[in-house]
């Protein structure tokens, strides 16, 4: 899509947009409808609008596939990770009161915040690495002969 | 125990067991991919593997005199929070997917070089042990929603471990992807009986929906829960006749990821069926007495029946042995039906032997397909007296799949008998000892191809490196011992039926 | 009122989408009509005060999984060949399905009921808990952060799952290139 | 009037009823694969519903507190709330849905590689004829597919 002039430069206003829109939806969960699954999907759409727009290459240079893969993985572990920093805490698992014994609802909140992050990397990881996988794969035959 | 509660005591190693149980695979499926490398990913999933195995032991150990133990993540008592509660049935049938697990890996280690892309090694193993983490979770919570989430991460992994047989055979591919199809209305079905529960109860803690159903008297909605929960584990458990994606499935995964579902897989659903069947709903819920005795009976004895006949006429071992796999899930659904504790005891005991008794088999097919490229019998012959440890173990395996007696096949089915009789349903005990000539039917094929027939004569098969056949032996000696020695299977299997029978009282805080 | 009749005409959508989609042949549509579909139903769910959820089905219904459908069809095929199999025996199984649930339709409390048991038990505590407890404003935040965090682990030990079997399907794990220098594949 | 009451209390379950029989309809006698997977998310859409609609009360508004400019929760105990179990309930399911359908189409775009067909009716042409090679070469067996 080289020469779809308008279609590139509203791409790079929106993309910036889009990526501040995820972390409002990330960090205003508590308040608002949202959170880190809806915001790592926002995320992730930036990305695959940059790719689809500026094709896979350049997308693969700004968010290159073996982060992706890593951040996969980052996610998970950083919330399976609050649960067991609460555990070596000596709280059960996944009691975010841990993280602030005098002010359990202070813990509860770092809590929350940690592991919607987790969720966050995780689905911004996943979406972009199956947008990628997907991308990748050779069509059938050109869009042109359809 | 609430989160503010200031007097909290620090708690020990012991007290974590039961999430330990279930996070330490989880936490290591990540850590695999996050490290990325294919050598240290196989030697963390036998770590995890191992430790989940260790850890089901002691829990087992706690849990044997028939108490529970009950654990609140989150630090949210049920039915707040999600609560895992271990008992003798759980905490035995953890012991058997943990344990199988465990002895898959080695096995996995030869056989995924020979059967997998190397590429993708590092992602089979993070997928074995969410599949693992899966069905870990799925028997270790004692939240009904719960149940669902770690269903369907077992699922997706077993799902892409199938496909994962498409280098040798793309039927893999439409094998995994009818089981997908299949599986996921099993599992929407499951969320539309938990949501219907839930509209009837306001609760997903299954001790405190077993306490809210026993007051219900006869509920239309009720009924349809229990009709729906049914057919959806049902789907997951190739009960018969919802067991069509379960053939194909298994002759084309991979070995070791036969071997692996083969042994657990199912049995972790029949496992959750047994929980909403006795703990959720009671055995005094008159609709499901019903249900037992008009839908599982002649649906178990047609298994037993139809899938043993199919199997007679397979001329793929593995495919052989999956029918095999329909019919034995037959008879555990039988016990379940007998409704009395030794029927029950059968069918818990059987989950176990049968888990250990198809491991065995399935490795060995899968040890010879190493040389012989595929699992047809006429690419098998005389590989028995080529590979004399392998024939061995598969032998020892095949009698205790016949139920001869010294096996722990025969253990089981003499059990189910046992409690035919008390029913005083003597035909149907008849009706087992029938089918069970099927099974030396099949089984004998499987001798007379391996030890009767001479091996092609530029035939170079030898026994498997030490990490395939150790393994097997292990499992072809346990199907032995646990003939012999009863103590431990049937001990635990008696414990954990009592706990059953005792419905929602046993569950009760 | 209004809102009856905005739920009588949302419903009338849906069912005329769910059936457009039964018959249509042409993928494209098809993919559109599910974009469409999952759009419908995140406004019913706004007129069901599910807020959280309308968003998210927004987001993965009518977004992702629209733009994912849209690819493979791109990859794959654009058309469907007209059925010749009889309809006889997925519409028997549908309809006996149906009528189960139906059936158990009939002990449900009615709908928007305040005397349901789904209303009496256990969610009021999640009402006051989420403000003595946890101190947030959404309650949907407190307990899927919170009270059930652990299912909501495991959501995300699934879409790791079904992120790293998309991986296994088609591309492979991919690492730093120096490292992939030492590899053979 | 007693039927009337019921009948619109209810009215709205059977209206779910059908949408998700629509959808599973799709998925059991529908033979494109793509279509299939659009089967399944009207199926699962549609008992989302139904959960969702669990969790309405009559009056109620959306389970988030308001908050003053000083970021204090105002509760007032005259609003009433719906039931946000639900749909943290579904939440969860959603991700798994969609969980799946990538998975699918991943698996899709494989057979389609593999087979050169995305209709159900070729694909086990194909395999019947694969199977009756096997037939020839192995010796005949029972029961192909099934």
């Amino acid at each position: 899509m080289h020469h779809h002039l308008i279609l590139r430069v509203v791409t790079k206003m929106l993309v910036g947009a889009i990526i501040l829109f995820a972390f409002y939806v990330q960090f205003h969960g508590d308040f608002s409808p949202g959170g880190g699954f809806q915001a790592g999907v926002i995320m992730a759409v930036a990305f695959i609008l940059y790719g689809i727009v500026f094709g896979l290459n350049k997308a693969e240079q700004v968010f290159p596939s073996w982060l992706v893969h890593k951040l996969v993985a980052l996610g998970v572990l950083i919330y399976a990770g609050t649960g067991v920093a609460s555990m070596l805490l000596g709280y059960n698992y996944l009691d975010y009161g841990a993280f602030n014994p005098q002010h359990p609802s202070h813990g509860q909140h770092w809590g929350i915040l940690a592991v919607e992050l987790g969720v966050g990397v995780t689905v911004t990881g996943v979406m972009v690495a199956i947008y990628y996988a997907f991308a990748n794969r050779p069509p059938p035959m050109k869009d042109e002969d359809w | 125990m609430s989160a503010a509660d200031p007097h909290y005591v620090a708690k020990t190693f012991m007290d974590h067991l039961p999430i330990l149980q279930v996070v330490i695979p989880l936490i290591s499926a990540p850590l695999i991919i996050f490290i990325g490398n294919r050598k240290l990913a196989w030697i963390i999933a036998m770590i995890a593997s191992a430790a989940a195995f260790v850890i089901a032991c002691l829990m087992l150990a706690q849990v044997k005199d028939g108490s529970f133990i009950s654990y609140h993540i989150g630090g949210w008592a049920p039915p707040l929070g999600i609560e895992y509660r271990i008992d003798a049935l759980s905490a035995f049938v953890l012991m058997l997917i943990s344990g199988i697990a465990t002895i898959v890996l080695p096995y996995a280690y030869t056989s995924v070089k020979s059967e997998i892309p190397k590429r993708l090694h590092t992602l089979f193993y993070a997928l074995f042990l969410l599949c693992l983490t899966g069905l870990l979770g799925m028997v270790a919570t004692g939240d009904a929603f719960n149940v669902f989430v770690f269903l369907e991460i077992s699922s997706l992994s077993t799902y892409v471990l199938v496909a994962m047989g498409a280098g040798k055979d793309t039927r893999a591919l439409t094998a995994a992807y009818d089981y997908l199809i299949m599986g996921t209305i099993g599992a929407t079905f499951f969320v539309i009986g938990l949501g219907l529960l839930y509209m009837t109860t306001g609760t997903l803690n299954i001790a405190d929906l077993a306490d809210r159903i026993a007051n219900q008297g006869a509920n239309r909605t009720v009924q349809a829960a229990f009709t729906f929960i049914v057919v959806g584990m049902g789907l997951k458990a190739a009960m018969y006749p919802l067991h069509h994606w379960l053939p194909n499935a298994y002759t084309y995964a991979p070995s070791a990821v036969t071997t692996f579902l083969g042994a657990t897989a199912t049995k972790a659903a029949i496992y959750v069926l047994l929980r909403f069947m006795f703990s959720v709903f009671s055995p005094g819920f008159h609709f499901e007495d019903w249900t037992l005795y008009l839908i599982f009976i002649p649906f178990s004895l047609l298994a037993m029946f139809a899938a043993s006949f199919v199997a007679v006429f397979q001329t793929n071992l593995k495919r052989m042995l999956a029918f095999s796999s329909i019919a034995q899930i037959g008879y555990m659904l039988l016990g379940i039906a007998m409704l009395n504790a030794t029927g029950l005891s059968a069918s818990i005991v059987h989950l176990v032997n049968h888990g250990m008794t198809k491991a065995a088999l399935f490795m060995g097919v899968g040890a010879m397909v190493l040389y012989s490229g595929s699992a047809f019998f006429d690419n098998l012959n005389g590989l028995g007296r080529k590979m004399p440890f392998t024939g061995a173990a598969m032998v020892a395996a095949g009698l205790s799949l016949i139920g001869v007696p010294g096996t722990a096949g025969f253990i089981s089915k003499w059990v189910l008998v046992q409690a035919a009789f008390e029913n005083g349903w003597w035909i149907i005990a008849i009706a087992i000892m029938l089918s069970s000539l099927l099974a030396v039917i099949y089984v004998w094929r499987m001798f007379e191809v391996l030890y009767l027939t001479a091996p092609a004569e530029d035939c170079t098969a030898t026994d498997p490196p030490l990490p395939m056949l150790i393994p097997m032996l292990i499992l072809a000696f346990a199907c032995i011992w646990f003939g012999f020695d009863t103590e431990l299977t049937l001990g635990s299997a008696r414990v954990a039926a009592e706990g059953l029978l005792a419905g929602s009282a046993g569950m009760a805080h | 009122m209004i809102e009856t009749l905005i739920n009588i005409v949302l419903f009338a959508m849906l069912v005329l989408t769910a059936l457009a989609v039964v018959r249509i042949n042409q993928l494209f549509a098809v993919v559109m009509l599910s974009g469409v579909f999952s759009l419908l139903s995140a406004l019913l769910f706004v007129t069901l005060d599910a807020v959280d959820v309308a968003f998210t089905e927004a987001a993965v219904g009518a977004g992702i999984s629209t733009v994912l459908m849209l690819g493979t069809i791109a990859l794959t095929a654009r058309t469907q060949k007209k059925s010749t199999r009889s309809g006889m025996v997925p519409f028997i199984v549908v309809v006996v399905t149906g009528a189960v649930l139906v059936y158990g339709t009939l002990d449900m409390p009615g709908f928007g009921d305040p005397n349901a048991p789904a209303s009496l038990h256990v969610a009021p505590e999640y009402m006051i808990g989420s403000i003595k407890d946890i101190d947030v404003p959404n309650v949907v935040t407190s307990i899927l952060a919170s009270y059930r965090g652990y299912d909501t682990l495991g959501e995300t030990a699934v879409v790791f799952t079904a992120g790293i079997g998309v991986l296994a399907l088609l591309s492979g794990l991919t690492r730093r290139r120096r490292e992939d220098e030492e590899e053979d594949v | 009037m007693i039927y009337l009451d019921f009948i619109i209390g209810h009215l709205n379950y059977w209206l779910f009823i059908v949408l998700m029989m629509t959808g599973l309809y799709i998925v059991v006698a529908r033979g494109n694969l793509v279509k299939k997977i659009v089967g399944l998310n009207i199926f699962q859409t549609a008992v989302f519903m139904l959960y969702i609609s669990i969790g309405k009360v009559t009056g109620g508004t959306a389970p988030i507190y308001p908050v003053d400019n000083q970021g204090h929760m105002q509760v007032d105990p005259s609003i009433i709330y719906s039931n946000p179990l639900p749909h943290v309930l579904i939440l969860t399911a959603i991700v798994v849905g969609i969980a799946t359908t990538s998975l699918a189409l991943a698996l899709i775009i494989r057979i389609r590689e593999v087979y050169d067909t995305i209709e159900e009716e070729d694909i086990l042409e194909i395999e019947r004829k694969l199977s009756a090679a096997d037939n020839k070469t192995h010796g005949p067996a029972m029961g192909g597919r099934a």
